[in-house]
């Protein structure tokens, strides 16, 4: 049995007092200790920003990376290595905005990896500019008369693209948000939550404001309806769904399974060097 | 000495590069030594492109400027190309006759006898190879081998193409064609740049091969990706090269030696991430295969203009290893070299070729394959109590783990950091954590082999180079020689850090550079203090070669 | 002479930043030269940061290690920061008390008197005031402007809160503060090098600013958008610097005057565009704000580890400017230098700066406004028949039109060109186009101004350093020759192409600068052939002050 | 009156003889002259790759730039430039894959500019690599035993971001393409067309496999409808709809129109220098 006391980490926390960050991390240890991994069997992944420092927050193995560039990293990761249990933990600025292609992309690939996003609507860390999910017309430390851009619908797009697990979390719902972790990272494939995590040093709303609005998706609901699915990601406003919005559990072509079907089924790092002989027999044909 | 230079031009899709890698090997399977390149057009169809090929009882690798042989498939490239065939030469044409010329209808030839025009181009290379003064038997051979996978119809009328172009051929031949190459027993290997780049990367124990497409790189990972059941080699091609590069990273973390390759281009947008390898002490190889720049420019010619670029890539200070391999032998060779430093002192390895190299085949006798160590410098976990990944100690090198190896964690930050890999506002820390990083710097600035000499001691004019101009560059010292003049070599494949060497004093040096600004010479000046008195430079997007070295040093 | 140095320390988010700025306005607005700057973390709240002020009768502008004065606002932070207070300094403290001790109890008094907490600071800055001697009424004019968005009762109460401090602080000053700053006549210019940078651009004409979020250059953009009406500039956030890049080229073909700026990870990302600004001459100006690297490194503190990054970034080969300014002064006038060299020679310029110079502010006695001129390299179209936007002629310099100005077409491509701007494959006109964007370098260098100099007449010791760092180095010359030392200073701003210059010989040079592999050292050697005898350096993340380089330099 | 001849470029064409792309750049052409635009008033963006040469084949103001990087040039010379009619010409590969991120926002930018994709389903001039569109399973000269990843579905992105003018168009029918371009050019705000068009090269399918699937959406199709345009966005099998998928002439936000309402409403070539007083002013307020 794996105790909460192993993922405690001696790294002094950076964030804001009372940022809901705190919430996410709780959650995260909670789902972990939950199914029983061990922090070495472990990995998670970010990029820069105030979420991205996650890592050094819970004690397992990480790679503190670009700002954008997490994706691609735990993709790799996950070839080498499919059985660490590889999350990705990132921002809104960090996987949307300069990691936007990744995150196009890497939905397409199916990788058996959770991503998990702090969206607070907001670049934290750089003070405060807008993120691909700030809200148009909000003001901010650079758009000053509001932002002109209609914000990104990054779960439609995962929706979209065959992500067969997609949900929202909230950061102030442990419980419900460990929850979801839980399933997220038990699930075989891609597995996708965006967490709505208010910035209270220079996010556009209140804490109050998401409270109000977020509501449990019913017991009722059907994720497995990807229509029904594509109309929750798209619900923003008075009320805010939170839960699982979309989950398919029909196997589905993971990333590398050629590799591992036909070519070798294990870590990458079990393989040395080929045999000499493999490299002589080769260049021997262009005798 | 046999020294016979052919050139074959056409457009874009007919075929030259099928005649002209038949011949080449035609010519490698009668025993002798074998060099060809490739200038092409940025297109599909059209234009004119040409294949060169050297044949020679000597291992000459490298490119000249004037053919003995000529043969067009258009007109157009005949126009354009003509005037590199020798006063002297001979012209293998369709149609034209004439004192120099052997005259075979190849389309002709193939529609009436074998009813399709695609075996055109085999009775072309039955025709050069009869001009050449090969065996047919060769020919048949080779014929024999690269056609085996499309059946035996398709083999036989190649056959018989080749054959009925030999006959023709050869019949006007007849005191024209000076040259007999009879057979000999010797048989030598015929391997372009990106071939023996795949080959030594696999050799090293390379398992995850990460790029996104761009000539002249693209054939690195295509090699690796037809071969990825035999080498067990897990290959991908990334949605950009950020992402290749984040990705090469992220396999060398978890523990697989990993590598990307591009241009410059593509290369440019890797520079964040060596940046991140540097920092993160995370092994890594990328090969640059230079092409003609800035931006695009000639995307399908060859170019050294690189260098400087390649070296300070990468914002902040760490440790960097550039390479620039020779030729094919070199290249196999020195990728795994690049593998095992990058692997030992955990820094971005940089391997560069250019067009020219990633192209050619050129012959190679032998491969030192026994010579060849290729090994990891993981650590062992269960000696480990406290385990640090970034500890500070003599001589900069970390041990290094990779997650899931054992308990030990590994944690990696692109921030400054611990000793465990946490980030850090310690700015004492931060001085001993660049100190640990340039450690190792000096370390492997001992680890790199000083330039090769050629001929040095009596000259008095050293041409100095790097990378693929090796050959042209001996040769012109040979030619030279010959003539008279004391001049001699040195050329570097090791350009960072820059080994400890000692230039002869009292000599006069010209750097030789496919670039147009002599970044070599610049290095010389800030790393040795040696001040060139010429530069020779080759910027049109050709390879540099004796012709038009001797040239610019004799006129220049 | 007059010279007091002040630090305030404390968490972020605790307003540290207010009262240093509000405590240096007032010495500004009382006459004084104040130069200040900051040290912080990378977090919004909590950790330990510092904001330090110096004032004098002088224009120093320089950093200094020790204080005075000594302020903090929590423990964590008064622990960390004590240390640079001076045995004989002044230590100002909510609860200590000692011989040199003044105890103003901030956050007492604000909740007491004023209901609030906020006002802690505003009575601290109070405080301040008093113990430096300056009188109250230059406080409050700085408070009633600074505040005055506030509405009246906020500055009423602001007032208050800093005259109670005041009070309370003079009260325990008698005897202790020996400081007196009375009222002087003089005015300067209080300015950070970011603003000074975006009213530069501005003044030069640019009309388009994008960029991704970047510590420290988030300022620029920051400045221009919220003065975007006033100074009828566009600007916007780009999705990545890789957008950034390529939007500012795309507005400089269209015609305008545009920039970008990051740091050097996002630096990183836009060297691909550098190399398309370069093959399609195309003006381009980005300010590249340094900071400890690689990677990440240390996101807020301050260093000069990537000039030969920038001046060799970007494949191929090309023209480009590097310019490093020293001070807001010099930052404002080389920026428009830079736009107007950018526009003549139609290539990119790189204006490299550091959190340092971002962040602090300087002193200036004077702009030379008039002495600025700005003007734009294009031709007029009705002069042309048979527009060429890559003519070959004798300078390299080509006319240069803007997309729908006339009825010529312009037209760019980042493949080898014609001189229409079409794609070629003629390697001859390739050679002709290398060498007429090389032709424009050398015209470029003989525009580049030769480093400063100071003192070097006399001067057996000599200091060589570039950008930030000047106004510490010319310290460390005036202090050393106080004390009988023979050295001098050589100072480049202007950094590629670098200036024709003659280092006088028999010299020792010693290069100061805050990297730790001597970047500028290599460049000298390379490009002048001068070795230098020792170097200075700093890698812990904090600016070079005077003390740091006597030390090193009398002790190294 | 603009005649065709106008133009026509003296450059060398240096595609495949019989590409279809011959066929977009006369539709191309006669769209422009059948709306009366004059060459000098039009800019051509591309970036690398066989489509993104297209500007060297008509006579006009272009930039060809970086593999990529299209996007972001031609919104900037929107910006600088109004006036220009601004058209993107690109790949596949160029748009969605390289240059997926600039994709993504830039939609969200609403920039009046037309984009063009050459949609081979294929990087043409690097000989046969798989591009974002090539369909699973499919064989390629690198992908040999087949794509792994889903294709990205680049028209539902643009739709489920606001995009109100997405289209299909077929290389091989020069009079519904040209027609569907004329509409896109004329069209305020950013108007999309993904261009069907097979690589008789390296494209894995025939020309004739794409010929026998193409339909044109019926008179009674209703381009207002968004959830009918996501339906046919995704339609790609035994039948492929082509022409206005979505359009929506309601006015929206276009890019700049903050800057264009309150500081500047023209060409900010026109703008040159600000006054000297005026920066002496603000210089001022530092003192
Ligand atoms: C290449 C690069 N560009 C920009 C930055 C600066 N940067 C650091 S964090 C950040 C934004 C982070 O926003 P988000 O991902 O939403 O994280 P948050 O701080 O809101 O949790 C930026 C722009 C960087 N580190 N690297
Ligand atoms: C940064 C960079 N990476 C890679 C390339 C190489 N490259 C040139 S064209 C191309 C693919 C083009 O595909 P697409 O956009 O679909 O155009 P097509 O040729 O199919 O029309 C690539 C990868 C490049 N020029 N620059
Ligand atoms: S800046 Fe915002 S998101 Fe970051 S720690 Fe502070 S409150 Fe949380
Ligand atoms: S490669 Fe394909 S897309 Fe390119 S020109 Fe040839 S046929 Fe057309
Ligand atoms: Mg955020
Ligand atoms: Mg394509």
């Amino acid at each position: 049995m794996v105790k909460i006391e192993a993922y405690r980490s001696d790294a002094e926390n950076q964030w804001c007092p009372g940022c809901p960050n705190f919430g996410i991390l709780a959650a995260l240890k909670n789902a972990l200790v939950n199914l029983g991994k061990k922090p070495e069997e472990v990995c998670l992944v970010s990029g820069i920003g105030q979420a991205a420092k996650m890592p050094h927050y819970l004690k397992c193995n990480f790679f503190n990376g670009l700002h954008g560039r997490t994706l691609p990293v735990a993709v790799a990761i996950n070839v080498v290595n499919p059985e660490l249990i590889t999350i990705v933990v990132t921002g809104d600025g960090d996987c949307y905005g300069e990691g936007g292609n990744h995150f196009l992309h890497n939905i397409r690939r199916n990788p058996n990896i959770t991503l998990i996003v702090h969206n607070n609507q907001i670049y934290g860390l750089t003070k405060g500019q807008a993120s691909p999910t700030t809200e148009a017309e909000d003001k901010t430390r650079l758009q000053f008369e509001g932002v002109e851009l209609e914000p990104l619908q990054p779960l439609a797009i995962a929706l979209l693209h065959g992500c067969s697990f997609v949900a929202r979390g909230y950061a102030g719902d442990f419980k419900h948000l460990s929850n979801l972790l839980v399933e997220a990272i038990s699930f075989k494939g891609f597995s996708y939550v965006d967490v709505i995590q208010p910035c209270i040093s220079w996010g556009t709303h209140s804490v109050s404001w998401y409270r109000e609005k977020i509501y449990k998706l019913p017991q009722e609901y059907n994720p497995r309806d990807k229509e029904e699915a594509l109309k929750k990601s798209a619900e923003w406003g008075d009320r805010i769904p939170i839960g699982i919005i979309y989950r398919d559990d029909k196997p589905h072509r993971l990333f590398g399974d050629y590799f591992r079907k036909n070519i070798f089924d294990g870590k990458l790092t079990e393989l040395g060097c080929p045999p000499q002989r493999l490299i002589a027999e080769m260049i021997e044909r262009y005798r | 000495m046999i020294d016979i230079s052919t050139i074959v031009s056409g457009a874009a899709g007919q075929g030259i590069h099928t005649i002209g890698y038949m011949l080449a090997k035609t010519a490698s399977e009668a025993g002798y030594h074998v060099f060809s390149w490739q200038e092409y057009e940025s297109r599909i169809r059209g234009g004119s492109n040409s294949y060169r090929i050297r044949i020679s009882d000597k291992p000459v690798n490298a490119p000249l400027g004037k053919a003995d042989i000529f043969m067009s498939l258009d007109r157009e490239s005949k126009a354009k190309h003509l005037p590199l065939l020798k006063t002297d030469g001979i012209l293998v044409d369709e149609e034209e006759r004439g004192e120099r010329v052997i005259t075979v209808p190849f389309s002709a030839i193939a529609q009436r006898d074998f009813g399709n025009k695609l075996f055109a181009n085999t009775v072309a290379v039955g025709a050069l190879t009869a001009v050449l003064g090969i065996e047919l038997a060769s020919l048949k051979k080779v014929i024999s081998h690269e056609f085996a996978g499309k059946g035996g119809e398709i083999v036989s009328k190649n056959l018989s193409a080749a054959a009925e172009g030999y006959k023709l051929a050869k019949r006007d031949c007849e005191g024209r064609c000076p040259w007999t190459l009879t057979k000999r027993e010797q048989r030598y290997y015929l391997i372009s740049g990106n071939e023996a780049l795949a080959l030594g990367a696999s050799a090293a124990g390379c398992r995850f091969m990460v790029a996104y497409p761009m000539t002249p790189s693209t054939g690195i990972i295509t090699f690796l990706s037809k071969h990825k059941d035999e080498l067990k080699i897990f290959t991908e091609q990334a949605e950009d090269e950020i992402a290749a590069v984040n990705m090469a990273i992220g396999a060398s973390y978890a523990g697989a030696r990993a590598m990307t390759a591009s241009s410059g281009g593509g290369f440019a947008l890797m520079v964040e991430g060596i940046s991140l390898a540097g920092m993160t002490e995370t092994p890594l190889v990328i090969i640059l295969a230079q092409r003609p720049a800035p931006a695009t420019g000639l995307p399908t010619r060859t170019e050294q203009g690189d260098l400087l670029f390649a070296i300070n890539a990468g914002h902040g200070e760490f440790p960097k290893i550039v390479f620039a391999p020779s030729d094919p032998k070199d290249a196999f060779h020195k990728i795994v070299r690049a593998f095992n430093l990058a692997d030992k002192y955990q820094t971005p390895a940089i391997i560069m070729t250019d067009q020219f190299l990633a192209d050619s085949y050129f012959t190679v006798e032998n491969f030192e394959l026994d010579k060849m160590v290729s090994k990891s410098c993981l650590v062992n976990p269960d000696k480990i109590q406290n385990y640090k990944r970034f500890q500070l100690n003599d001589t900069g090198i970390s041990p290094r783990l990779f997650p899931g190896q054992s308990q030990h964690l590994v944690c990696c930050d692109s921030d400054e950091h611990d000793e465990y890999g946490h980030i850090t506002e310690d700015l004492e820390l931060r001085k001993r954590m660049v100190e640990k990083r340039l450690k190792k710097y000096e370390l492997l600035r001992k680890e790199m082999r000083p330039p090769e000499e050629y001929h040095i001691s009596d000259a008095g004019a050293i041409f100095v180079s790097w990378g693929s101009s090796r050959n042209a560059v001996l040769e012109v010292v040979d030619v030279l020689r010959e003539n008279g003049a004391k001049v001699g070599a040195i050329h570097f494949t090791e350009l960072w850090p820059l080994p400890e060497y000692e230039f002869p004093p009292e000599k006069n040096y010209y750097t030789v550079e496919s670039n147009a600004t002599g970044q070599l010479g610049k290095l010389l000046r800030s790393d040795y203090g040696v001040k060139v008195k010429g530069t020779i430079n080759r910027y049109d997007g050709l390879p540099l070669d004796q012709e038009y070295i001797r040239e610019r040093f004799e006129n220049g």
